[in-house]
């Protein structure tokens, strides 16, 4: 289990080797990047900057990974979220979940990303034209959250 | 007590931290966002859609009935847009 | 699309950097790596030995690939999968899909991989202390490609 | 007519390809497996539990009531365990 709130960019495969190396009881890996995308709603944005609450951010994303390996039999977890000034294309976040199986690999994924969206205190405010604009909170994260409130 | 604004509730207040001193009678959470509104236009236009705000006490996310005491750190912002 | 057939191994960071390098359309990408695991079934496994039908593999992979296409708006999808002699701890298999939207590249990630399990023409020769042993297809696998019969 | 044979299977009759001159009466795949099935003990067996038997034709997956002919490759093969 690990997380990790930073200004700099990561590397996707020295993240997910480091999760598997050496461990030979690992059937699965599922991975999910988040990335910049030029299209911010109807207008076209340039970059973006992601505020966050220091502090209250890495207990919230810890406690997000501790729900997914109460949830799930994961051999290992990882999330890593960068702050600060971002470009189109540029990744945001990395969540992981490794597991002896893939369908607990894919929900437990699936779940942080989803479950951090709703939880972590980040904000985006982005370039447009029109402006510097933040970014509202979308419905459908709300939904995506809430079919874990539920768990099957 | 401190107070912390995010977004664009800090945007509104224009301030991102301010440390306050409400009266005795303002003990939770619902008392200490009206005794904050009343402050500045900026401040009450801040907390005018208070649906839309979010409270944390030391890091923790609290409902409108939370008590708040002297030493909290109050965090105030819209809902979260990260990931 | 690609899709790749090797004995070699694959580097996922590369592999995924290639996927999303220069775009500023993708808002996520799902990816998803099998690794040999040192318990197949009850028995302790050593190495395996994965064979193929070479032609038809590649085949099967391109369709599964088309189909997860044609069912989800997708930025990029891939398909890496190896043959030969594998030993515990090593990657057989990746599958990634990149799309605007996450919900798209979870679903698409995931039937990726569900779906070649039960369509690729792979077979696993597990080394065990009882010698060599076929591995048998499992009826859970069946199951998660049925899920996917019929779409939602 | 190419016949290509894989894992249990393979082991089962002994090699992995063969080239087999069915008589004109073998026109679809249910008739080809009985046919091969009588070359040899080894054939018999890999065939003995055709539920568990896969048959691509030119490398696309067929029914039993798939045609075949003479230039066609056919392949046999048990359920796939590979991802």
């Amino acid at each position: 289990m690990a997380i990790r709130v930073q200004r700099e960019d990561f590397d996707v495969g020295t993240e997910l080797d480091a999760l598997t190396r050496g461990r030979t009881d690992i059937g699965a890996l599922t991975s999910f990047v988040g990335l910049v995308r030029d299209m911010g709603g109807e207008a076209k944005i340039g970059a973006m900057t992601l505020e966050h609450y220091q502090g209250m951010t890495e207990k919230e994303l810890a406690a997000v990974e501790r729900e997914a390996n109460a949830r799930w039999k994961l051999s290992a977890t990882l999330i890593v979220h960068r702050y600060g000034r971002l470009e189109p294309g540029d990744r945001i976040v990395l969540c992981a979940a490794a597991s002896p199986h893939r369908e607990a690999a894919f929900e437990a994924c699936h779940f942080l990303i989803d479950w951090l969206k709703t939880k972590a205190p980040f904000w985006k405010l982005e370039d447009t034209p029109q402006g510097e604009k933040w970014v509202e909170a979308k419905a459908d994260d709300d939904r995506a959250a809430d079919r874990w409130r539920n768990p099957a | 007590m401190k107070i912390l604004w995010f977004a664009w509730l800090r945007t509104r207040v224009g301030t991102a931290t301010e440390n306050v001193d409400p009266p005795a009678s303002v003990d939770d959470v619902a008392k200490l966002l009206d005794w904050l509104a009343a402050r500045s236009p900026g401040h009450a236009e801040a907390l005018a859609k208070r649906e839309v705000v979010r409270v944390a006490v030391n890091q923790e996310y609290v409902k409108l009935d939370h008590p708040v005491t002297k030493g909290d750190e109050i965090a105030i912002f819209p809902p979260v847009t990260g990931g």
